[in-house]
């Protein structure tokens, strides 16, 4: 898998996939995708970089330990169901707020729910990639 | 448990002693006016457990025993011990033990009772193993764990059936509610579970063969434990639930056989022995058997025998263990072979020791003579079965006459020693004190037996017949059977000691050739346990993974198949959904995927299989409308195709046999295809029976208003069960640092 | 709402990412699991108080009511379960601090540990089938991330058994969850109660309890499921065994007596024969296992099996005492079990071996710490007025009570045969002499000081631990009064789960409409 | 299509338990995904599966004749956690291979070896000590047990 091309198209390949999977994660809330699917599909194209480049590349460009990302990813979950205790409410409630709301339209809406899933995804990058690296490095 | 100042242990261990002799002796005239001490204070209420205490005739002339041998023996063991690195820790589980004991005759409610009766094994269990790098010690102590602790077990269920049956806890209501439990249906099972906890304290047949064991413990903790006080436990419990549960033909019957044949079977035993140790420790159990025959009866005079007896017993055998020790101490042997004339050396000691010889003889003017005549009153009064326990009073007295005479005359009177008789000194002031106290005890009690009758003897039979009784004891009270049953003990006595070597070969012979002892039967029940838990933890723990799946699957197939058949499973097949076209064709595609990965034996063909599985698994989410699913399914299924083709270039090839023989093959088929049945049938029963949709209507209608969502999978995710999600974040995460420190923590050389 | 319930859950949680994303070595991280796991036992404490003066205690996560969204419920059981998970929890990370080395804690090993910790937490917390089974698998995997934590090869091997037995039951788990929303349309425990009950045909659902059965039975290793247990606890490092041995397979226990009295009510009688037949069996078989071994880690381990089987009899007999008696055993069991690992844990440390015959002469070198061991067998064994002794009272008692002789006989025999694994650790260990060994040269001497001192603070900081863990079982000895009232209310919260139905569905199921401003 | 799902499931069951059988751990593996995928279907199958939208709320904000979206979220976390798992069983397998030397579980036996060797002066009740027992026996004759003075 030494070949050029494959390594050109691959790093290509991966920043579509990339920004691809920023997509399904920002719309997962209304259309089919969310963090899970967003997490998955960046791994994949993390791997398929990786399968290019060797596990030392998919280091370089993580920048960060996988395991710590993942954690991060949990992390972020926890306090996106802190932050509504704050106000009082219960653990894992949604927290809204409406960016140009008209009263027909609810217009940009960012939520805690979406910080969560951005948690979710951050998880699931961290750790799919943490194994494969973990497990390409053993062979 | 210190090492570092014995002294002070024994010190303060000996002064609560003291104090607590004074205290006990203070109490004398209280209780024996008729008037018990009683002192409770609330434990576990909920489980009827108080910690209530009562003092009354019978609980004083043991805990006299237990508090004033205690201080005589902790003096003893002070000097016996004086130069031993452990005196300390002795000293305190002397005087531990002593506590536990004194607790278990005052305790005035059965579970607090029983309570101490485990802290009195636990510590005798520790004083028996003290010399514990002696490996003979330390199995005698398993052995009376194992025994009294056992006995213990079966005891507590007794007492809890007594308890429920009498309606209390309290020992002494239990005690005065003798017609409901005798009465009561379970009378008999509630009296044999007391009795075997009663046999095993006390060393009666077929449980007597802890106590000679025993022997391995320091003489001073056999004078005490194994002589005067722990084995006195189960007599205790005897006499004092005579009232409750004796006067009965089981009780009567069942005591009486017992003690008869323990009494004589542990003489003849001692008759044997060669070892000075070992023969007064068969004689006690003797003693002890003679104690469970007489208090069979509800006869005044043969409880009355019973009460004098514990005492006269208490005061010379715990003398003769002492005096045993001192020879042991000074000589450096218990061999009587070995032994003689040690008058000329040790004379205070064989002062004592004559003394004590005596009582235990039973000659006048000691106490044992009153005792031993008592026995015979007692034996001749039974109505049930007068001489044969009369006889078997007879057999033992005689023999006791015997073991006492070649104590007296072999050791201290005749004969010369074998050891160096130079060296021989009379032992320090610490160790004659408390035996010479024991054995003038019993000379003077004998002497002028009215003090002890009224004061001690009155209060504690009154206790066990449950009425007032007036005692009056005397030397001499004419001539009658029991006098001359004294004489024809003695005459035996004398033979039997005259004859001893012969009696002993003789026995000897005849013992070598007895099939069965309670020792070997007790070893060999150990040793077969110890097999059986091999052979049964092999079995099942056989190390095989494969083995332990297919026991696994085989208890899921037969369970789940065998509730199925029984609870017969009705299954409703109108209600069907169609079937799309191309769900069959994945179907039938995914089910010949599976075959190929079952059977084929190229893992790159299985690994093509596999994928096949999981996407028409994909594809069947996508036909059925879960498109979120499907996409996360397909993504998995590529991530682990690629990652498992990485690492299956590196493991081998598949060595065939993997079930192996035609009959493995046919069981794991079997188990198999009966999983896949089982399963099958469940989910399309499940898949049958009418779903509920409310909670799916909620989120239907809650995830856009409400959570401002219009995937409601996603919704349902991250709000509606958003806690799932994050626990299984958790568990990637996890997975993933799992997987990291398992390619990269090798192991270390282990730390130690 | 119950911040409560969430803060025990989110406790061990934060402690664990905090663990792994702080920089610093083992000293660091160890520190940061000690003060999470003392943060945990007081919420556990403030948490038990709360439920013991005012009974049950919900939360709705994300505030949508039950059976909708998701809710923590603790009970008198699971607030109790919870506070000895946070003592263990703080002993074993306490006793880690020098057990663990710098290459395991640098893999991970205080995140693993207290994400274990936030598995059990939230299986004992949870109201919710679904997430019960989400609890679980984070326990799973955090154990096995432990299990493998720097292992040689002996210990990998115990690992694929593990592992390979623990997914079989986790995926037999998640069928047969899928199987029972399929036939009630819910998740939520209090909600399945009346949802099954209602159901017109039971027969299925009798078949699949027997499912969670299985699955439930393999992780609380009852007869004969538990094969994965002996093959893997003793190659572990001891604060890991002594974590596993004292909670993971109660965690099964828990959820089947969670199951089958919330869920599977009234299936009773048939299982309950079952688990009772059962339960015999894996105490008898336990036993022996014990008896038939000679390898410290071991025997116990085998004690772990045979105590899972007295904690099923109250299940088995189903009475309040029963109940309550083998609560009353959990809880003792488990803090005695840990107790008895960490001094194995010790007895390693001094003798260089967990093989009897390579032991002895620690009576005469260590007294004290003799008498630690001694006191917690004895406890184990249920000499009064140790711990145990309560509740093979209670097991007594109720076996009266129901006249079952030969769950009496049975229970008898097992505690007889208790004390011939236990006293031959004693035996071997403490009270024989220390073997001669030529080839092993004597340490102290070589010692410096500096290393000495190190040794003796290391040796002074496993020993506290164990002190205090003997001191809380001495205590419950002695007093057991309020323990037991505690176990009276959860048996009977158990056994009639209508303040449980009443905290987590409120008074009826409210309207859909009225569910969320 | 209830019964062509339990068909299918148990088809997948049957394999999956043929494989977890075999003795080796790759198989094992194999049949774990299987298993894992039957797991997976069940909870999908009762959920009801009847042809129909992914559970989306349209424009109009009604939902109408969607599939039924509980336990897709259900089986969704589940799919997420049995990767995790497996990739683990996975790394295990090949660290077990790399370490032992074997995938054949029959040949994994290193943890329940028992230490052979018993102790000769120690055991409680090893069988040895019965016959030496039955020896002294014969004997008969009992040496002082004090510890001494």
């Amino acid at each position: 898998m030494n070949s050029i091309i494959f390594r050109t198209v691959s790093r290509l390949l991966m920043g579509l996939m990339l920004l691809f999977s920023l997509f399904l994660l920002w719309r997962g809330h209304n259309e089919p995708g969310g963090g899970f699917i967003g997490g998955l599909v960046a791994a994949a194209g993390l791997v398929v970089y990786g399968l290019a480049d060797g596990p030392k590349s998919m280091r370089l460009i993580l920048r960060a330990d996988p395991g710590a990302i993942a954690l991060t990813g949990l992390l972020i979950a926890v306090i996106a169901g802190l932050m509504p205790v704050v106000g009082g409410s219960d653990f894992l409630t949604g927290l809204w707020l409406f960016i140009g709301a008209t009263p027909t339209d609810k217009g940009l809406a960012l939520g805690t729910p979406l910080l969560f899933d951005i948690g979710v995804y951050l998880a699931v990058v961290g750790g799919v990639v943490g194994m494969v690296i973990a497990i390409e490095e053993s062979l | 448990m210190s090492n570092h100042s014995p002294r002070a242990g024994f010190l303060v261990g000996l002064l609560c002693a003291v104090a607590l002799s004074a205290w006990f002796i203070a109490q004398v005239g209280a209780v024996s006016a008729g008037n018990a001490t009683v002192f409770i204070v609330d434990w576990v209420p909920r489980l009827g457990i108080e910690l209530a205490f009562r003092l009354d005739g019978l609980s004083m002339l043991f805990c006299l025993l237990i508090s004033i041998i205690g201080v005589l023996v902790m003096l003893y063991t002070s000097g016996y011990f004086r130069t031993h690195r452990d005196q300390g820790r002795l000293q305190w589980l002397l005087f531990a033990f002593m506590l536990a004991m004194l607790g278990l005759v005052t305790a005035d409610n059965i579970l607090l009772l029983f309570v101490f009766w485990e802290l009195t094994t636990i510590t005798s269990f520790l004083l028996v193993g003290f010399d514990h790098e002696n490996r003979k010690a330390r199995r005698a102590a398993l052995q009376a764990l194992l025994i009294t602790g056992g006995g213990g077990l079966v005891l507590l269920v007794g007492l809890l059936m007594a308890a429920d049956i009498a309606g209390t806890y309290r020992v002494s209501e239990l005690v005065a509610s003798g017609d409901v439990l005798r009465s009561h249906d379970s009378y008999e099972l509630v009296l044999a579970l007391i009795l075997v906890g009663a046999f095993t304290k006390s060393a009666q047949f077929p449980f007597h063969f802890w106590l000679p064991n025993a022997m391995a413990a320091p003489s001073p903790v056999s004078a005490y434990l194994h002589s005067a006080t722990m084995v006195k436990a189960g007599i205790y419990l005897l006499a004092r639930f005579q009232p409750a549960l004796g006067g009965t033909e089981v009780w009567f019957y069942t005591l009486s056989i017992f003690g008869a044949i323990t009494a004589v079977w542990a003489s003849l035993m001692a008759l044997r022995q060669t070892d000075l140790k070992l023969m007064l420790a068969w004689t006690t159990v003797m003693a002890l058997g003679t104690l469970t025959l007489f208090l069979g009866s509800d006869v005044r005079i043969a409880a009355l025998a019973a009460m004098t007896f514990l005492l006269v017993h208490a005061f010379y055998k715990c003398a003769l263990f002492l005096v045993i020790g001192n020879v042991d101490y000074s000589t450096g042997t218990r061999e009587i072979d070995r032994l003689g004339g040690l008058m000329r050396v040790l004379p205070i000691t064989a002062l004592i020791a004559i003394a004590a010889g005596f009582s235990m003889a039973g000659f006048p003017p000691f106490l044992g003579f009153i005792g031993k005549e008592l026995k015979y009153e007692g034996a001749l009064a039974i109505a049930g079965e007068p001489y044969l326990i009369a006889a078997a009073a007879l057999a033992a007295n005689a023999m006791m006459v015997a073991v006492a005479l070649a104590i007296v005359i072999r050791v201290f009177l005749k004969g010369k020693t074998q050891t160096d008789r130079e060296k021989i000194r009379e032992v320090p002031w610490s160790m004659w004190v408390g035996p010479l106290l024991l054995a003038a005890a019993g000379l003077f009690t004998g002497i002028f037996p009215d003090m002890l009758a009224k004061s001690i003897i009155q209060p504690a039979l009154s206790e066990v017949l449950l009425r007032e009784t007036t005692v009056k004891l005397s030397l001499w009270h004419g001539i009658n059977v029991p006098l001359a049953l004294s004489v024809v003990t003695v005459a035996i006595g004398t033979v039997l000691f005259l004859k001893s070597a012969l009696v002993r070969a003789r026995l000897n012979q005849w013992l070598s050739v007895w099939p069965i002892t309670g020792d070997r039967t007790y070893q060999a029940s150990l040793v077969n346990t110890e097999r059986l838990a091999q052979r049964v933890t092999d079995r099942i723990q056989s190390g095989s993974l494969s083995q332990y799946l297919t026991i696994i699957f085989t208890v899921f197939v037969v369970s789940v198949a065998a509730v199925w058949v029984t609870h017969r499973v009705p299954m409703n097949f109108s209600e069907l959904t169609d079937v799309p076209p191309l769900a069959l064709l994945i179907c039938v595609l995914m089910v010949g995927a599976t075959i190929v990965v079952a059977v084929s034996p190229s893992r790159l063909l299985s690994i093509c299989a596999l994928g096949i599985v999981g996407s028409g698994v994909a594809i069947l989410f996508l036909i059925f409308g879960a498109i979120d699913v499907a996409i996360t399914q397909l993504m998995v299924e590529t991530l682990f195709v690629v990652l498992i083709a990485a690492v299956m270039l590196k493991l081998p090839k598949f060595p065939g046999q993997e079930h192996p023989g035609a009959v493995g093959g046919v069981r794991d088929a079997s188990i198999a295809i009966g999983c896949g049945v089982v399963v099958g049938a469940i989910t399309i029963a499940v898949g049958l029976s009418p779903l509920d949709l409310s909670i799916t209507e909620f989120y239907e209608a809650a995830s856009l208003p409400q959570a401002y969502g219009a995937n409601i999978v996603n919704v349902i995710l991250v709000d509606f069960r958003a806690l799932d999600t994050l626990g299984e974040v958790a568990v990637v995460a996890i997975a993933a640092l799992a997987v990291i420190a398992l390619v990269t923590v090798r192991p270390q050389r282990r730390s130690s | 709402m119950n911040g409560l319930l969430v803060a025990c859950l989110l406790t061990p949680m934060m402690t664990a990412i905090l663990a792994f994303l702080w920089p610093g070595g083992r000293v660091i991280k160890g520190a940061v699991s000690v003060c999470g796991t003392v943060l945990l036992s007081v919420f556990a404490a403030l948490l038990l108080r709360q439920v013991w003066t005012d009974g049950p205690v919900s939360a709705q996560m994300g505030g949508w009511e039950a059976p909708m969204g998701i809710t923590l419920v603790a009970d008198h059981l699971s607030a109790m379960l919870v506070m000895v998970t946070a003592i263990v929890g703080l002993a074993v990370s306490f006793f880690a601090l020098t057990d663990i080395d710098e290459a395991r804690a640098k893999g991970g090993f205080d995140t693993f540990f207290q994400i274990l910790l936030t598995g059990i937490v939230g299986a004992f917390l949870t109201g919710d089938l679904f997430n019960l089974y989400v609890w679980f698998e984070v326990m799973l995997i955090s154990s096995f991330a432990l299990i493998v934590l720097g292992g040689d090869k002996v210990q990998l091997d115990g690992a694929v058994k593990y592992v390979a037995i623990n997914l079989v039951s986790t995926v037999l788990l998640l069928t047969a969850i899928g199987l029972v929303y399929g036939m009630a349309g819910t998740l939520n425990m209090a909600d399945l109660n009346g949802s099954l009950a209602e159901l017109p045909d039971q027969s299925l659902v009798t078949v699949v309890s027997v499912l969670f059965l299985i699955a439930f039975g393999i992780k609380a290793a009852v007869f004969p499921l538990y094969f994965w247990l002996p093959a893997s606890y003793h190659t572990l490092p001891i604060s890991i065994a002594a974590v596993f041995a004292a909670l993971m397979t109660k965690v099964g226990v828990y959820a089947l007596i969670r199951t089958f009295t919330l869920i599977f009510t009234p299936e009773s009688d048939m299982i309950a024969t079952v688990v009772l037949v059962v339960a015999l069996l894996t105490m008898l078989t336990g036993i022996l296992g014990a008896i038939s071994h000679t390898n410290i880690r071991r025997i116990l381990s085998y004690h772990v099996i045979g105590s899972i089987g007295f904690m099923l009899l109250g299940l088995g007999l189903g009475s309040p005492l029963a109940m309550a008696a083998s609560i009353f055993y959990m809880m003792q069991g488990i803090l005695v079990k840990a107790l008895l690992f960490m001094i194995v844990g010790v007895i390693e440390k001094r003798g260089n071996s967990s093989e009897l015959s390579e032991l002895g002469g620690l009576y005469r070198s260590h007294p004290g710490f003799s008498i630690l061991y001694l006191l917690a067998a004895l406890a184990l064994i249920g000499i009064p007025p140790l711990s145990g002794f309560w509740a093979k009272l209670m097991v007594l008692e109720a076996g009266i009570e129901h006249q079952a002789w030969w769950v009496i006989a049975l229970v008898l025999l097992a505690s007889l045969l208790t004390f011939i694994p236990l006293m031959r650790i004693w035996f071997e260990a403490f009270w024989k002499a220390a073997p001669r060994s030529d080839d092993a040269p004597v340490k102290e001497p070589e010692l410096s000081n500096a290393a000495s001192g190190s040794a003796a603070r290391s040796e002074s900081m496993q020993l506290a631990p164990v002190v205090a863990l003997s001191a809380v079982l001495l205590l419950i000895g002695l007093a057991p009064a309020s323990l037991i009232s505690l176990t009276d209310q959860a048996a009977a919260g158990v056994l009639n789960v209508d303040a449980y139905l009443q905290v987590v569905l409120g008074s009826g199921a409210a309207p859909i409409e009225e569910m969320k401003p | 299509m209830e019964v062509l799902f339990g068909i299918l499931a148990g088809v997948l069951m049957a394999g999956g338990v043929w494989l977890i059988l075999s003795r080796n751990l790759l198989k094992f593996l194999f049949g774990l995904v299987l298993i894992s995928n039957v797991a997976n279907l069940v909870i999908f199958a009762s959920g009801g599966v009847t042809e129909g939208s992914p559970p989306l709320v349209g424009k109009s904000g009604i939902v109408e004749g969607v599939a039924n979206s509980l336990p897709q979220a259900l089986v969704l976390t589940a799919i997420v956690i049995g990767f995790g798992l497996v990739s683990f069983t996975l790394t295990l397998a090949l660290r077990a291979w790399q370490s032992i030397g074997t995938t054949h579980v029959e040949e994994m036996c290193l943890s329940e070896q028992r230490a052979g060797a018993t102790d000769e002066n120690g055991g409680v009740l090893s069988v040895d000590d019965y016959a030496q027992l039955e020896r002294a026996r014969t004997v008969n004759s009992e040496q002082s047990m004090e510890p001494g003075r």
